[in-house]
């Protein structure tokens, strides 16, 4: 039977990721993340990887719990509400997802087994100067053969968490051909090479750290290379819709705390004697949220189960939560400040944080306009 | 979660699908929409239509089989409709029965009621309609002030409905009326199964801006009604008049025909030009397709969560409205971009031979402005979401009324 | 000093065109005219020619008043409000102005005065099979040369009262080169001409008639070439502009008449014993309605001043105010139906008079996205 | 209509810019937004230039000359804003002065206190902040609960303001309180002008969502005024407070401004790559950029408009509601779309060398969310629009509570 509902051991999950988000990393904290360069104290890093969800997606045989896609989809739903500083997102999804699906046995062993425990962090640096999530744009950052293996140059920017990886999983362009989607091949880099430096950017979403990677000759070893030289292309894409669904995951559990938000003080805001949400403009609005939250929601959950199962439509249904999450978690955040009014233009009030992560999310891996098109593509040529 | 149909879903559509297709297939070509004067043979072929889903065990999917229903899922139900739309293959009809009338007379109903009328509607035989609005009541259900009066056994009813699609054809209609005047507004209402060849009702044809008469003014003149024709109890008018209402919004899924609707577009996309090439090629277009794709493919899913909450045992609630705000306001604007997409060939009526699609699209488009005030309003709609679903609190107009 | 104000001589005519468009075309009149295949009666016709408005913008000399656009302007803004059905705009506009911008002596002596008096109709023939407002759009339709004159050859669409004109003013390409801008010429086809067979189209708005033009071998004199040839593209573009600007003030009449209908239904239209203009969801829509007509009003009130004074900016000036009135017009009156519910949707109200109008006015000459496009390219390359 | 300048105007301009660019020239580097720390340095920058234009007639440009101001047309006053805001020449840190408290002190103020506080707000020496909103008086003005009780000749204030603007570094403040808990909410309250140094105030910044400390809650602990700081009577405070507001929508036109914003989307679409090529060739991006020309464009014409209208001698009146609703929202719009167009750079703000311009955009476009709440937010000038322009009726709860 067709069930849109999570399993008995989803929601299990899901609870102890509510209730894990709600004690450990309340408002305060988040707001205290955005100043530390980190993004998250060990404290938390370390009850994070004692709960297990670092492992979720890594297959047993590197010490991980080997559990579904749509099972770690429900925990970065409860990471959404918060919204969750630090590095999980880039260390499980970009750094553990691009390793277990372009690694070689020696690198996943290497590597797998750290990042499922949460001793060893990595990341993906993917956008460059001119930023565009096609094969045409890796570009600048070229791999060249030099003694017993590679010179790596060019700068990456937007790299999530680089500043705290242990590696650094770099796309560069290893051949220059009429096809840009061949010569690119991917290359596991560990973050103290010499001639690697890193650059904490100053970004909007200060929960969600993102950073400059400058390779200036970094020469790394043949065993560096992951997967087939110059064929990476189609597992990158593969990553970026994993990320993707992840990253909507998080947008839907956002959208739903601002709604809780917005309904909660409407209820109890007074003006001209009555809760400003008696009023239709305040109403209808809320009434709005609510419809976009729940369609949102109807696409991530779906987009999750795709990639989870793999199926032939995962790129569509995941361009279609990309687009649909990102158009709507926008409005619903700003929406919620204007239903809060100065209040929710503070600092010191929530609102601002989803209202800036929606901003960050949809800019990682392709915005709005960008995935619709992509869909528009993906349907004509079918 | 689990996305995938099962089984037995899977092998009810690999069933369905041939069945129907053969039946289209039998029938040659199909009366459409640009026949609008022959509106007759299209309710004949619903008639038909109907009748052969029942022999087939097709009608009702998920009405109880006792009354002529398969007893089925709500899957089985979406994946029908859906089959159907994406074909064209008959038009709905009898949406006021399936959408309103079956599913409170099989909630409210006597067995009586039940035995005479569902096997009726499931057949095809009888069509319904709904004297609900009036003119002076139209979001304001309450305030409505058509009478029903006692007089012996029989109840003698006179006012004027408004609003009533499908009544110059329907054979039976659910009334709403006021039988008691000296209550709070919306205590005094009672619900009624009208025969619509009753003396005494006079249904006069509206004029919409499609050029079609879809709707009706209907008038009584002090029709005679027996007792026995009264859902529930008097006074009971109010409350099944909203389960009602419940019921519509979650009737017949459309995603089928949106499916159709943007899957069209799609190809006109790639048949127009914009700015001298073809406008699939031009981004701004791309962008409009790929958000209505979106969206028509989200109702699909939202759909599909409802209804699977829904087989867990949990009854229609103001969710509904969700759906219905949601459709309405989707095509408006899909059928508006449909408009845009044509270029200057929008301005092409059903008719003219330089129409594209003959015209399918224009009438989509002036209907759809329907959409958004048929059936409650999307404002009427954003309250209910508001107050029943997020729990928000009355406004103090309303909150008076219904003190 | 700046004046936004209409002068008194405008104000008279507007009052003067207000009372005739509510004394000599209410709706049941415009309902008829939908139905009636001219769009217009002779008498009212006559009427509009006495009170001297098809002379306005004719040049004395050719019998006309000679006065500006701006003065017209006034008169297309109250048409606008109810709205007019017939051969008005395209008689006097793109008859007269065609006429009047690139006719030959001899042409304007021979047609000016019967537009001027309402004696003679015209009208210009532009779009083809494959719609297009730029000089590749004039391509099918071609005039070559033939004893005497031309023969003229193709289809053109969309016309407006060709069925009804006197003068059909066709566009047509006269030279293939590189440069699609030249080799385009306009002729004055006298419609009883043999070869030219036309067709009343069955369109959305039943008051603004539209026609296909089917040119077969029309054999046409040297003397129906109008201007240089091959050099018409410039000529047409400013006709265009002006049409436009006629257009725009016919929209925002329309708008002022939408919201005078729509506030007057919401002050009186009771739903939960209250006036439903005093709940917020309907009020603000009405408020918005308020702001985008004064909005409309700005900028077609400027395109109407550029192109009267013929300002270096009043391509500029038009695309701004067709891009703008196009989308305001449309949403205006689709928040009229709305608002009106039920009642608005019936075709016995006048709200679809103007929803229609709507969508008609806007694909003339170039919708909203053709002239915001248009406008982005002038701004760039000045 | 006549849109060409007259050649008053024209040589107005004529000889402003000049002048103006003389004194860009002088100053060398002009402080900029970016320069956050140095709010400091750009406050002491809008005080010398206020000085400069006053001494050179070009301050007040409205205002009576007996005061300083220059006597002159709204039209020059247009040019003014225009010219200084395309080149960024200096920020008003005076907006609450000239936009509000000039424009009721001239309306309602005696003489004493038009002498005492016009030229010194003209001369750029005085700054002007405003206590109007309070935590639980908002949207609702009328509910505002700060105190002020009559003792002697003096008043004593005690309670809080919020969303005090500049309040650390203005000299005097516009402040609206209660004199009399005794009377319908409206009619209790009275207005004052306090100097910001009178001993009783605490100003404590409010750290806003671009990170900045723009507002300010302020305190009031038994602070003493006396009576002759009372603009208007006692229970004038509602009145007045309103006519501010209306002042306010129609302060200093920022029609400058945002063709600087637009002007400079325009470059930036010319350097910032869309799908591999320059995003101005971008037709999606294209519609947007044309889009916001538009509305940018309108704002003038629509300035002009009911300048030209009040020049004959109309009075501010509740259509400043439209331009104020009008800006904020494009303004929102726009700094939306500069987002869009800045792809995956529009993360980075000020002080990243990755960030372009700057970041200058970033910090606009969080501050704008500002703009639809500030002075009245959208859904209360489209109160004000409904009921005032446009006449409708007030809904149920607020017409109870004006009784």
């Amino acid at each position: 039977m067709v069930d849109t509902a999570f399993t008995e051991e989803q929601d299990m999950l899901k609870r102890s990721a509510r209730n894990f988000v709600e004690n450990e990393c309340p408002p305060e904290y988040v707001r205290e993340m955005w100043e530390n360069d980190e993004g998250i104290t060990q404290e938390v890093w370390n009850k994070m990887a004692e709960l297990g969800w670092m492992g979720l997606l890594v297959p047993e045989e590197y010490d991980g719990i080997g559990m579904s896609f749509q099972d770690l989809a429900v925990v970065f739903e409860e990471m959404g509400r918060v919204p969750m500083p630090g590095p999980f997102f880039s260390s499980v999804v970009l750094g553990g997802e691009t390793i277990r699906l372009a690694g070689t046995e020696e690198q996943k062993k290497a590597v797998l087994p750290g990042i499922a425990m949460g001793e060893t962090r990595a990341t993906l640096a993917l956008m460059e100067c001119d930023p565009l999530l096609s094969p045409a744009g890796i570009e600048s950052v070229k791999a060249e053969p030099a003694a017993d293996g590679y010179a790596i140059n060019g700068i990456k920017l937007f790299v999530p968490d680089a500043h705290t990886a242990d590696y650094i999983i770099c796309a560069a362009r290893t051949d220059e051909g009429a096809d840009p989607a061949k010569g690119i091949s991917l290359f596991l880099v560990d973050s103290k090479t010499s001639g690697l430096s890193i650059e904490l950017l100053k970004t909007m979403d200060g929960g969600r750290k993102q950073c400059e990677v400058n390779f200036e000759n970094v020469a790394v070893p043949e065993s560096a290379l992951m997967g087939q030289k110059g064929e990476a292309w189609p597992i990158i894409s593969k990553v970026a819709d994993i990320a993707n669904a992840a990253l909507c995951m998080e947008m839907v559990g956002g959208m739903e705390k601002s709604l809780e938000l917005t309904v909660d003080y409407a209820k109890t805001r007074i003006a001209f004697d009555q809760p400003i949400g008696s009023y239709q403009a305040i109403k209808h609005m809320c009434a709005d949220m609510m419809l976009i939250t729940e369609s949102a929601k109807s696409v991530a959950y779906y987009a999750a189960w795709a990639v989870s199962e793999d199926t032939p439509d995962a790129p569509e249904a995941v361009s279609m939560a990309k687009a649909y999450c990102s158009d709507t978690y926008r409005k619903a955040t700003g929406d919620c400040i204007q239903i809060m009014g100065g209040i929710g233009f503070t600092w010191e009030h929530d609102a601002h944080l989803y209202f800036k992560r929606a901003r960050c999310n949809e800019h990682l891996f392709g915005d709005a306009a960008f995935h619709k098109d992509r869909l528009v593509t993906m349907k004509t040529s079918a | 979660m689990d996305f995938n149909l099962s089984p037995e879903e899977e092998a009810f559509r690999q069933e369905f699908v041939p069945w129907l297709e053969g039946v289209i297939a039998e029938k040659g070509k199909i009366p459409t929409f640009k026949d609008a004067e022959a509106l007759d043979e299209r309710v004949a072929w619903y008639r038909e239509m109907q009748k052969k889903l029942f022999d087939a065990g097709y009608a009702g999917i998920t009405w109880p089989k006792e009354y002529g229903g398969r007893g089925g899922t709500l899957i089985e139900s979406f994946i029908l409709d859906e089959e159907i739309q994406k074909r064209a293959a008959v038009e709905n009809f009898n949406g006021i029965g399936f959408g309103m009338a079956g599913g409170v007379i099989l909630a409210f109903g006597t067995d009586e009621q039940k035995d005479r009328y569902i096997p009726a509607m499931l057949n095809g035989s009888e069509i319904w309609c709904q004297g609900f609005s009036e003119p002076n009541a139209g979001s304001d259900l309450a305030a409505l002030s058509t009478r029903a009066v006692k007089d012996g056994d029989d109840y003698v009813i006179n006012g004027q409905k408004v609003w009533t699609s499908m009544a110059q054809m329907a054979d039976q209609c659910i009334l709403v009326v006021r039988t008691d005047p000296d209550v709070p507004k919306h205590k005094g209402l009672s619900f009624f199964i009208i025969d619509m060849k009753t003396p005494g009702i006079d249904v006069r044809p509206l004029v919409q801006i499609t050029g079609d008469a879809e709707f009706n003014e209907v008038y009584f003149d002090d029709m005679r009604v027996p007792r026995t024709q009264m859902l529930g109890e008097e006074g009971d008018g109010w409350k099944i008049s909203i389960a009602t209402l419940m019921f519509e919004r979650y009737a017949v899924s459309q995603y089928g025909s949106f499916r159709r609707s943007i899957d069209g577009l799609f190809e006109l996309a790639k048949n127009v030009t914009r700015n001298g090439r073809p406008a699939i090629e031009d981004p701004v277009i791309r962008q409009k397709l790929g958000q209505f794709h979106i969206e028509v493919e989200i109702l699909k899913h939202n759909t599909m969560r409802s209804r699977s909450k829904l087989l867990k045992g949990e009854v229609p609630g103001p969710e509904g409205s969700i759906e219905k705000l949601y459709w309405s306001e989707m095509n408006k604007a899909m059928q508006e971009f449909a408009m845009e997409l044509e270029g200057p060939y929008h301005q092409l009526m059903s008719g003219s031979k330089w129409a594209l699609q003959d015209g399918m699209y224009q009438f989509a488009f002036l209907r759809s402005r329907g959409n958004t005030i048929e059936a409650g309003t999307s404002e009427i709609q954003k309250n209910i979401i508001g107050e029943r679903v997020l729990g928000l609190p009355k406004d103090a107009a309303r909150a008076a009324v219904k003190k």
